[in-house]
């Protein structure tokens, strides 16, 4: 990893920037639920800031994501407008699927987010479609299929891996390995110490990292992607995290073990970011704070136009089932 | 006064007392062991402290989760396989339809497939569009598999029993957002058979068909229309397939209209075959023609007004029996 | 006189002729490309050979092939995936129902999945009880998806192009045991629109409703019904979902009866749904209760005589038409 | 595989009873057919007999085994009775399973074939329950699940084989690795070199040998059977083999590479065991022409038996759907 490619100061500006934002944009989903402002699943990213951050800086717009129900911080990193966002969130028709598809099912394509997917292992198979197509016109495009630990231990994983090679598809597989399922840790439900070590089985390269250091992330999936974009195929990349809460919120993570969750949070990626680019001179903590503050009147005005925002009307159920609305 | 329990309680009593009465009993699904919090709505809780190996944990793996029920139930044991939510069958349905529901046909009567697969399901909780199906009407389609819907705490008891008890595999089918919802406490070892479906409100002027959660709604709705003198009779199907023919019927044939409810959408549902068999059987003497309530012919949506829209509702149903019964409310 | 053809050649004419018209057609599916034969039934034979990459044989991976297909299909590409028997989409049930059918809805009409799952089926083959299944009635019961099963050669190419160009996932359903059956050869380019059933045979005493191989032994009963007489209407479905409802019920209007015809199971099956749906839009209008035929409520069994007695036949059609008509027949 | 355990001389004769029962059975299953005496589709094991025969021969007939349409030489390796297995061949109410499974659907749970499934891939799951009865009861049985290198693409290969891992399950996974799947060859379906090599994803014990030695395959067999018995949990065995004919009967093959199916015809399995126990005098000539007439005799009959059965019932169509008749 020692060679792996470096970004300057001005790319870790910038998934600071992404990290930052999923943060607080963490933070107010909380708040507006237990406020009760909003009713929706809500499954935190929290402790998972660097691996969209840092792979999101070598994208383009045009490059397509599937991610899963925990994936606002993947569609955050890869620039999904907040309000848009948020009015989903909401349930509401000023959303980006109209309030239909909701937490677990936010679509953006102008900003690449394709599929976002509750049922566990799926944004895989979806995602060599994408790529396949990418292949077939030569657009240039990589697309980012983002799953958990657990979903590496369903069908979908081994088929999608094993096609993906075959076909030399210009597609990464990003295990974001948060050491839980629900309530299942990874070594509970997983007969291998590393997702990584799987790429072996497709002749896929694969590698395992620490998903949560910016630098490590950063190379990896510049490697990954360039490969992608060369014609040279698919790479596996498992990126170790830790999801500081419960699977979803309201559950309290209490049967996790405590001090490697202290730990976690200690390490928390963000704040140890921002502080090494303070420390290093790439921002100033007077640029941080201006970050900061940007964003939480962004989040502001994004959850303000959401709840501001009307409901679909109810004809809506009959709209979208076919191209043609149904009698 | 009879002692109150929810759903939750009364099938984690059922799996509790099936499991001490009977060792070859094995549960397994994601996360079911207390290591994993028994559950992840807490119906298998305590039950792998009590009894051990009996009860494990799996990867997220449904082919694997029921193809280890069928084989295990192969060589003797009667598995519950949880399938953490309905919409998660369609990843294990190869097991289920090809497998489950064949092998003792297959084998000309040699291996039988005693297992049980639970599964939960239901709009109403906000999860959208593919975490909320009905998919029963998919499985009494298929020949071999037995599928149950109970409606409160005491039936979801003694249907579980019974489903365990029995032979052939059972898909069970429980309705997330009246899990916690308090009823009456069932009475230990009491069994409900499978196939009797239950008259749940005697009444003269109409049936409804129904199951699940919409007992409750159908429910609601025949005590709104009595204070207008109407007198609705709601049929519990309990057991979808096979369906109990002759309490239906019967109750069709004293009424003379029926109307059919459940969340699943209509089309290509279980109220079309409950329907088209009591047309065929009562055919010229029906007082009108039957109807059928179902969930909206969309994904479930998650936005709060869509999906508060998307399945019947007491206020639907008696609308729709309104309806249905304005001839003779008019004149 | 007009030429012959199969249903193979003809699927495969539709094939190439999509192909040729548009570049976004792109074909997955296994043994699809010429290096494997062009499919095991030959049906996409030459297609590679003259499309290139734009068709590919995958590994047994059927959820990766729906995957790729609806991947492909939200960047704008229109794939023609193949799930080699329906049996078979009990693996790939996730990817079709929760994805394929949901897309679209669920992204507010963002994105939508215009792919076509060709897959083929049917009893007769002596292939057993994982081989042979009609599963129809489950996707017919899903919104999003459309469902399409011709009746011989030029409706399979004209059904084919339509679901092609349909902006909708289509589940194309081909029968295996007719694959070969001659029929007139299709008029290039000739589209049949989905959604519009066809009047197979004119009637006046009894309509059938039926689709798919089952549309041949309801015209030789009819034929066979026709030498006492009796006057049978049969309409070819072509489309499961959406239905034509307007073809059937004028066509039940003018008879004031119907039998409804498939293969798969009777039990909640399509004809349950029509049945259903006739019932109560002629209520009191019809001569004589809606019968239903369907294939047995089993597997479909291995040996001869069981297979042979599974589905309806122009026989069973024949002797069930007249147990209908038998009030008249014998005044 | 040097230190691996060999079978004696009387253990070799054993395996190539087997193979010669499997080969001959071969050649009245295309005789029949092709006579029209039997209709069914048949799919052939001829080349791959060696597997089966040399692991069954470290089996009891209380072990189990699930296998796959193509799994006649599997059944006859663990002891299905001829004229039960040809009976079911043929229809008649006399086989296994009555004759409503037929040849994709063989059961026979006396001689421990409890599944043999026509759908890629699901031999696999239904094993892993039968080796976790074993385990939960003790009763030391162990479980052999057999299937294709076709199937190893599909997802239920590795759900299996987590699952099997994390439990510690004593099954054995058998890849018969025939280079076919249909008319796919294994390098264009498979994106690695060897299915062995993907036990590594699992922890597990995996190898990939000559399926048609029979010292390798019993040594190899032996190995995994006994720490499967001793509780060590499962082993993944790649089986390498060739598939002498087309993928069924009627399929000529035409194909397949022709000087790889010549030479692997050339280097006939049977005939080569045969010569070599014949040459190291572990089987005079008269012995093995013995064998050979005993079993074409118990072929004659068995296929006799079958085609003057009876045919089942009309009404058990309605039998054996559920445990109750249908009315
Ligand atoms: C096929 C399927 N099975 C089960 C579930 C229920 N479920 C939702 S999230 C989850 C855990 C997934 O864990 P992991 O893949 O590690 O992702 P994480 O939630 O940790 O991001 C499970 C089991 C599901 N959504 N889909
Ligand atoms: C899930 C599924 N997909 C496709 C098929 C059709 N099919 C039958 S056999 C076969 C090839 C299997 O090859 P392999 O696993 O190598 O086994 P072999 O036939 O060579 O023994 C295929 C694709 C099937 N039976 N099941
Ligand atoms: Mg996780
Ligand atoms: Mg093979």
């Amino acid at each position: 990893m020692s060679n792996y490619p470096k970004p300057d100061a001005a790319t870790l500006v910038k998934i600071y920037e992404k990290m930052e934002l999923i943060r607080q944009n963490d933070e107010r989903a909380h708040k507006v639920v237990k406020a009760g402002r909003i009713i929706m699943p809500y499954y935190s990213p929290r402790g998972q800031e660097v691996i969209p951050s840092a792979i999101s800086v070598s994208l383009t717009a045009q490059d397509y994501i599937c991610t899963i129900y925990r994936g606002t911080h993947d569609m955050l990193a890869k620039g999904v407008p907040l309000k848009l966002l948020w009015a989903e969130l909401a349930g509401r028709v000023t959303g980006t699927c109209k309030g239909k598809g909701g937490p677990m099912h936010i679509t953006h394509p102008e900003t690449g987010v394709m599929v976002t997917t509750g049922v566990v292992g799926s944004s895989m198979p979806i995602a060599n479609g994408l790529a396949w197509a990418s292949q077939l016109s030569g657009d240039g495009r990589v697309t980012i299929a983002n799953f958990g630990d657990g979903a590496a231990n369903i069908g979908a994983f081994h088929e999608s891996l094993n096609m993906a090679a075959l076909w030399k598809l210009p597609v990464i597989f990003v295990c974001q390995n948060n050491r839980y399922a629900e309530h299942t840790t990874f070594a509970n439900s997983t007969a291998v110490e590393r997702i990584g070590d799987r790429a072996a089985s497709y002749g896929m390269p694969g590698i395992t990292i620490d998903g949560n250091d910016p630098d490590v992330m950063y190379g990896a999936a510049k490697i990954a992607i360039d490969r992608a974009r060369a014609g040279e195929g698919p790479t596996l990349i498992e990126a170790m995290t830790y999801r500081f809460n419960g699977h979803l919120l309201g559950d309290d993570g209490h049967y996790m073990d405590k001090e490697e969750r202290q730990r976690a949070i200690a390490a928390d990626p963000v704040a140890r970011l921002r502080k090494r680019l303070i420390d290093e001179g790439a921002l100033s903590e007077a640029d941080a704070v201006r970050i900061e503050t940007d964003i939480s009147a962004q989040l502001d005005e994004a959850i303000e136009f959401a709840l501001q925002s009307e409901y679909p009307a109810l004809d809506e159920i009959r709209r979208d089932v076919f191209a043609h609305e149904l009698a | 006064m009879t002692s109150k329990t929810t759903i939750v309680q009364a099938l984690n009593q059922a799996l509790d007392d099936a499991m001490a009465a009977d060792p070859s009993i094995i549960v397994l699904g994601e996360d079911v062991a207390d290591r994993e919090e028994g559950g992840v709505m807490g119906v298998t809780k305590g039950l792998s402290t009590k009894y051990g190996d009996r009860v494990r944990s799996t990867p997220i793996s449904e082919q694997a989760i029921v193809g280890a029920a069928i084989g295990a139930s192969l060589a003797g044991y009667k598995p519950v396989a949880e399938i953490m939510l309905m919409n998660f069958t369609t990843v294990a349905m190869d097991m289920i339809v090809n497998h489950a529901a064949k092998l003792r046909f297959m084998s000309g009567g040699q291996t039988h497939v005693p297992i049980v697969i639970r599964t939960m399901t239901g709009a109403g909780f906000s999860v959208g569009g593919q975490h909320s199906d009905y998919l029963e009407a998919w499985f009494a389609h298929t020949a071999g598999i037995k599928v149950v819907a109970p409606a409160d705490p005491a039936e979801a008891y003694g249907l579980l029993l019974s489903s365990i008890d029995d032979p052939d595999p059972v898909l069970f089918i429980e309705n997330m957002p009246s899990y916690w919802t308090q009823g009456a406490a069932p009475e230990q070892g009491k069994r409900i058979p499978l196939g009797q479906a239950r008259i749940a409100r005697e009444g003269s002027d109409l049936t409804i068909v129904t199951y699940s959660r919409m007992v409750g709604e159908a429910l609601a709705a025949a005590e709104a229309l009595s204070k207008d003198g109407l007198s609705i009779e709601v049929v519990d199907l309990r057991t979808i397939a096979p369906w109990d023919r002759d309490t239906v019927l019967q109750s069709v044939a004293k009424t003379g209209r029926l109307l059919t409810v459940h969340e699943a959408t209509k089309p290509f549902g279980v109220g079309s075959e409950i329907a088209a068999e009591v047309n065929e059987e009562l055919f010229g003497r029906l007082k009108s023609p039957i109807r059928r309530l179902g969930g909206a012919f969309c994904a479930v949506p998650f936005s709060k007004p869509l999906e508060d829209a998307f399945a019947p509702t007491a206020r639907t149903i008696e609308a729709e029996i309104r309806s249905i019964l304005s001839p003779e409310l008019t004149h």
